[in-house]
């Protein structure tokens, strides 16, 4: 019973890192883009959803929409006016960059928001119901429904929509881009800001199972970062899934070899297939 | 290189020698931070720069060796030399281990697959007893923060000097020819698993010297701060910003940030955090290519090499 | 229809480089199949064949860059088909690539002296020296006046002539041409023609991979002939190109 | 282009060697510290920044310090160190030999108090220090360094000793601690305070710190069905422990237990009701019991600091007020600003503070019970120090009998 309890605990917790890892994989997939920024997004997504319950009242479920739109405004601005200008330079230098834009946002959020610690609290935020004698949380449920609820429609986006194609075509090849007559300048926008808006959404769930402060995102891009390697940059699913394999794997270490191992464990598991399927690394080079 | 320029560098460094004697306390203690974090941005710039291999692995070597020179004094009661080659002995050992097996992998996934050696490393050593567990090891108290700081600066200019070696001689040529085109520099001859992990040995060599001296002179050792992988992220940005695959490119880089830092901390104090951000990312923006191009550009083109870097980079 | 090993015709002498019923497969696809030929001292042999035929792959077998199989390769008599690329290279094997891998951000100059620090093995030690003798090369293949340009900023053309300064400032005793005449114009072709002639003179074996047919039959001893993977003629050019099987996988080819 | 390079590498250390001018004024002593304003301990460190200027304005408002038959006011040099060791190193370091500072207040932290103190050793310069607990800040033998803060290994000796007066009482306990230097010394100083009492043992486990996620260690607390749960780490930590206890409803037949958070006011804000019946630790509590010379007692501090601070003061803060109110005590013993003569004051003083009567061990760390408190009715109350100070409410009901 307990293992079944772990094996829950993890695939929702799961479900929840691979939402966070969906947007870092779409922006690095597509815009060869590693955005060390990309935990301040999720920061910024759950002050958002917080400031929307607290002062508003709006159902942090219900905000999550209108936190994906600021996150989507904030984040196409930030490409069109910031990243575009350096976006042809070396890999480093886009790493450099999403650092010290991380180093600025966490920063502001200091100032804007306080360091103190909120979280986002709806009623339903602790519930849970008993299912054949394991405890399912709710909030992380619904967590884990929306990651692919997202992961869905991310794929409906890449793969029936002509916006897609042209995301997909211009993660092939810039020049193929133009055939769809879409401007690069403004595709390479949307593009990040949908990976900001996918970030905001997780952001306001992790509200209502963690907690925020200034500080949460570093830990997170590391998360996103593991994850979306091993899930891959193509594929949203996969994406979520291997978000789950972490999910289960941390929630096992954590029980049967020690807590303080959880990170090797994902760590190590992502080590081992880098070196073990060197063809999809070559790929990358 | 042009003579003048020797004696220019000479004499620098005949300057920096003598900040102890002439100088006050605070620049001794800035300037082991300093150059420590030099010879980290360059140790770096052998496998990062030069080979082109995104290491995230260093931190593991700096880590080592914080920890093999305070396991030796803390544990052995062996004297601080002995406790520096323990510590380089471990690294270089670590290096050639992990070299041979991550060095496969190219790009992003040498960059994360090296990040989890160091996540790894870190919670191994918070686990072992030898080590002190969790709770850290203490180090005897020396008052010769001159001693540390002649240290270091002995210690970056024998790693300027190797990499200015490096980019004078065929292993440094084969090592270019390995961060341009591997393929390329396979068929040309270039034994390119003996060069890379030669890189990464002496790039680990130089770091854990650097992580030796400051674990004497902070005197406790613990592994969140022993295995810092943001320590990493700004040996990366000091190369970058200074300009990687250069001699001194990442020398100045970590001098020129260091004293901003430094100084936004102690002048405007709490907005520091801010302004050292907005300088990373306008110094992406209009050099690209670090400082050491920029100063060539400059004297090449004026201040249009600015305009110029965003024409060529943006989309 | 797998030609075995054949010695040398035109001198007796063993011959520089063996293939022997080298395969190469990719998840199941065939790109090259039992392939073997030999290649002696002082020839140029052409191997062409409809694209995709598995020219590229079979350079990339004997340079090294990708391994075997199935099959054995002998340079010189020795076994080289388990050594790695660089070895080969020492022993004396150099190449040009289709798709060219310049070093961008180094000089023409100093693309060509990274070259000539490694390669055979007995060349130069010094940067110093290695530099004069990229000069030399340079000059050799016609791109002298551009020696002190970043390789990011040649044309196409000049980037073929960088690619065959780089493979001769290797020292090699075999060099594998893969499609440097793809791109030029009629001038250039024949400049470069004169040029491997030259270098044929002076004693390099040569493997020419091409789909210029003029510069082929000027210039090539013997051609084998690729298609789907296996070699379905080999001989001097004018039977080569007689060989009703040739011209089916040629023609055929034009017609889909 | 060269020589340019090399005069930018030199520019730094100029404008450094600039900055650094002394100045010193007469009747003026300067305290010197350097602690987390911005970055990941700021949450705490303002606790530290907020008290030092409010204890050095009152005691300069009621005259300053008398030292030999001379006044002098208090000043403070404060520093932010963003929540970086080595940049804090460097400040002390600064403090002491460029700013000229007198003596030095510390940090928040075990592990920056264990790097800042050696500065100050090295200069042999006093530093009183309120913000790190463990026990390897005093096992050096320095001389100079002296804390208000408890050792860390007792932090649960008074809540242990709480448990055998409880009925009924309980006998298993799950034990679970972060694995930085401080929260170890807890577990360690806890496993044996638990074996002295005779209690069983039957979760022990360590987290890594900055982990979010308790998930499996609860489902393996709840399958063990302690009677109560000891829990040691940092305040974020322990609010996403609350929250996941309640949201996989993990019920300890007892109660549970926090080293962190609960005294503090922020804390129970975000919990909201879910901080409801945690139990936790203070070394202090804001009552009118603790005569203070300065502020009156602890009561009116809180009063004056949740005023011009907008928030509640906790132990951190009094304690940040003690080591203030520790040098204005001693200087005026010591009659001479010498800093040997200064450090040999503190070593021997012994007076009453809003803080706790405070007086010095021998290797230079403060002995003090910790009070055992309870959120009960979203209030802060004292329940337990040698003996109950209020009713507990306990046993603690499951998650689903609360209203």
């Amino acid at each position: 019973m307990l293992l079944a309890q772990i094996i829950v605990n993890g695939v929702l917790l799961g479900g929840l890192y691979g939402l966070m890892a969906l947007g870092m994989a779409l922006v690095w997939g597509v815009l060869n883009i590693v955005n060390l920024a990309h935990g301040a997004f999720v920061m910024l997504g759950g002050y958002i959803v917080y400031y929307l319950f607290t002062t508003l009242g709006i159902d942090p479920l219900a905000a999550l929409p209108i936190a994906m739109a600021l996150m989507f405004a904030f984040g196409y601005l930030l490409q069109y006016v910031v990243l575009n200008q350096i976006i042809r330079s070396a890999m480093l230098n886009t790493l450099l960059i999403t650092f010290g834009l991380d180093v600025v946002l966490t920063y502001l959020a200091q100032l804007g928001f306080s360091a103190d610690f909120r979280t986002i609290a709806p009623s339903y935020a602790g519930a849970n119901f008993g299912l054949l004698g394991i405890t399912v949380p709710v909030a992380p449920l619904a967590a884990f429904a929306i990651a692919w609820l997202l992961a869905g429609l991310t794929w409906l986006l890449l793969n029936r929509l002509p916006l897609g194609r042209a995301i997909r075509a211009t993660a092939q090849n810039l020049v193929a881009a133009r055939l769809y007559g879409v401007n690069p300048r403004r595709l390479y926008a949307v593009t990040f800001g949908i990976g900001a808006a996918l970030a905001g959404a997780s952001g306001g769930l992790y509200g209502m199972i963690s907690h925020l402060s200034p500080y949460v995102g570093a830990p997170l891009t590391a998360k996103a970062f593991v994850i979306a390697v091993i899930g891959g940059l193509h594929n949203p699913f996969a994406v979520v899934a291997s978000g789950l394999i972490i999910g289960i794997a941390e929630s096992l270490a954590a029980l049967y070899v020690g807590p303080t191992y959880a990170n090797v464990i994902s760590f190590g598991l992502l080590v081992l297939i880098l070196v073990l399927r060197p063809s999809r690394a070559l790929r990358a080079a | 290189m042009r003579p003048r320029f020797v004696i220019l560098l000479v004499a620098v460094t005949a300057l920096l020698a003598i900040v102890p004697i002439v100088g006050s306390p605070v620049m001794v203690q800035f300037g082991i931070s300093t150059l420590l974090f030099a010879v980290l941005a360059q140790s770096w710039n052998i496998i990062g720069g030069f080979t082109g291999y995104p290491s995230f692995g260093n931190s593991v070597f700096y880590g080592l060796g914080v920890y093999g020179t305070a396991i030796a004094m803390a544990k052995f009661s062996l004297p601080f030399g002995v406790g520096l080659v323990c510590g380089a002995i471990l690294a270089m050992l670590c290096a050639l281990l992990i070299g041979l097996p991550v060095l496969r992998l190219r790009g992003q996934y040498f960059a994360i697959a090296t990040l989890g050696l160091s996540v790894a490393m870190a919670a191994v050593f918070s686990n072992i007893e030898i080590a002190g567990a969790n709770i850290g090891l203490i180090l005897p108290l020396t008052r010769a923060d001159g001693m540390f700081y002649e240290l270091s600066l002995g210690l970056l200019v024998a790693c300027v000097l190797c990499v200015f070696w490096i980019s004078r001689s065929r292993f440094g040529m084969g090592l270019i020819a390995i961060r341009e085109d591997e393929h390329a520099a396979a068929s040309m001859g270039v034994n390119t698993t003996l060069y890379k992990t030669m890189a990464l040995v002496l790039s680990a060599l130089f770091t854990s010297i650097a992580g030796g001296i400051h674990a004497y002179f902070i005197t406790f050792v613990d592994p969140a701060s022993a295995f810092d992988s943001t320590l990493n992220v700004r040996m990366v940005i000091m190369t970058v910003f200074g300009g990687p695959g250069t001699v001194l490119g990442p020398v100045v880089g970590a001098f020129v940030l260091s004293a901003v830092y430094e100084l936004l901390a102690n002048w405007i104090s709490t907005a520091a955090a801010l302004l050292f951000g907005v300088v990373i990312v306008v110094a992406v923006i209009f050099m690209p290519r670090g400082i050491a191009d920029l100063a060539a550009g400059i004297r090449r083109q004026g201040i249009s090499y600015l305009l110029q870097n965003i024409r060529r980079y943006r989309l | 229809m797998n030609a075995s090993s054949i010695t040398s015709p035109a001198t007796g002498m063993a011959p520089l480089l063996q293939t022997q019923d080298i395969t190469k497969r990719f998840q199941g696809l065939v790109s090259v199949n039992h392939v073997s030929f030999d290649l002696n001292d002082g020839e140029i042999l052409a191997l062409i064949g409809p694209n995709g035929a598995g020219k590229t792959t079979l350079v990339n077998l004997i340079s090294g860059t990708l391994p075997p199989s199935e099959g054995e390769l002998r340079f010189q008599g020795t076994r080289i088909d388990t050594l790695p690329t660089y070895r080969r290279a020492r022993l004396g094997i150099a190449r040009t690539f289709q798709v060219m891998k310049p070093f961008r951000d180094l000089t023409a100059l100093d693309n060509v002296a990274t070259a000539a620090l490694f390669g055979q093995r007995g060349g130069a030690t010094t940067r110093q020296a290695a530099r004069e003798d990229a000069r030399k090369w340079l000059d050799f293949t016609g791109l002298g006046h551009r020696a002190d340009q970043r390789a990011d900023a040649l044309g196409g053309p000049d980037l073929k002539r960088l690619e065959l300064a780089k493979a001769l400032a290797q020292r090699p005793k075999l060099l594998l041409l893969d499609e440097v005449m793809a791109g030029l114009n009629a001038v250039e072709i024949d400049e470069v023609v004169e040029v491997i002639k030259q270098i044929r003179d002076s004693g390099v074996t040569i493997l020419i991979v091409e789909h210029v047919m003029k510069a082929v039959r000027s210039l090539a001893d013997r051609v084998v002939v690729l298609h789907h993977g296996e070699l379905i003629a080999q001989g001097n050019a004018e039977t080569v190109f007689q060989d009703p099987r040739v011209v089916e996988a040629y023609l055929g080819k034009r017609r889909a | 282009m060269r020589y340019t390079l090399t005069l930018l590498a030199a520019l730094p250390a100029l404008i450094l060697s600039a900055a650094t001018l002394a100045q010193a004024d007469d009747d003026v002593i300067t305290l010197g510290a350097s602690v987390q304003q911005t970055g990941q301990q700021a949450n705490t460190g303002r606790y530290y920044a907020d008290a030092y200027k409010l204890a050095i304005d009152t005691i300069n408002a009621k005259g300053g310090v008398k030292v030999g038959d001379k006044s002098y006011k208090l000043a403070l040099k404060l520093y932010d160190n963003q929540s970086d060791v080595n940049l804090s190193v460097r400040q002390y370091v600064q403090l002491i030999t460029a700013d000229k500072v007198n003596y030095l207040l510390g940090p928040f932290a075990s592990n920056y108090a264990l790097d800042d103190s050696s500065v100050a050793e090295k200069y042999q310069i006093p530093m009183v220090q309120g913000g790190g607990a463990s026990g390897q800040i005093y096992a050096r033998g320095y001389k100079y360094v002296f804390g208000t803060l408890p050792p860390a290994e007792d932090y649960y000796a008074s809540t242990i000793d709480m448990m055998g007066k409880l009925d009924p009482k309980p006998a298993n306990v799950a034990l679970i601690s972060a694995d930085d230097s401080f929260d170890v010394s807890v577990a360690k100083g806890t496993r044996e305070h638990l074996k002295s009492a005779g209690l069983n043992i039957v979760v022990d486990e360590k987290f890594a710190e900055n982990n979010a996620d308790f998930a499996s260690i609860l489902s393996l607390v709840k399958s063990k069905t302690p009677d109560v749960i000891l829990w040691s780490g940092h305040e974020t930590e322990a609010l996403n422990f609350i929250r996941q206890m309640k949201s996989l409803d993990v019920n300890p037949k007892g109660f549970y237990a926090f080293t962190v958070g609960v005294p503090t006011a922020d804390f129970r804000k975000a919990l909201g009701n879910d901080a409801n019946y945690a139990f936790g630790m203070t070394t202090w509590l804001p009552t009118d019991k603790l005569p203070d010379q300065w502020f009156g007692n602890a009561a009116d501090f809180a009063k004056v600091y949740k005023e011009k601070f907008g928030y509640d003061p906790d132990y951190h803060a009094a304690s940040a007020v003690a080591d203030v109110e520790t040098y204005a005590v001693s200087l005026a013993k010591a009659g001479s600003l010498e800093p040997p003569k200064v450090r040999d004051a503190i070593a021997a003083i012994e007076f009453d503070s809003l803080y706790a009567h405070i007086k010095y061990g021998e290797n230079g760390q403060i002995v003090l019970p910790q009070v055992v408190v309870q959120i009960q009715n979203n209030e802060l109350m004292p329940v337990y120090s040698t003996d109950f100070l209020n009713k507990p409410q306990y046993p603690v009901p499951a998650w689903g009998e609360r209203k």
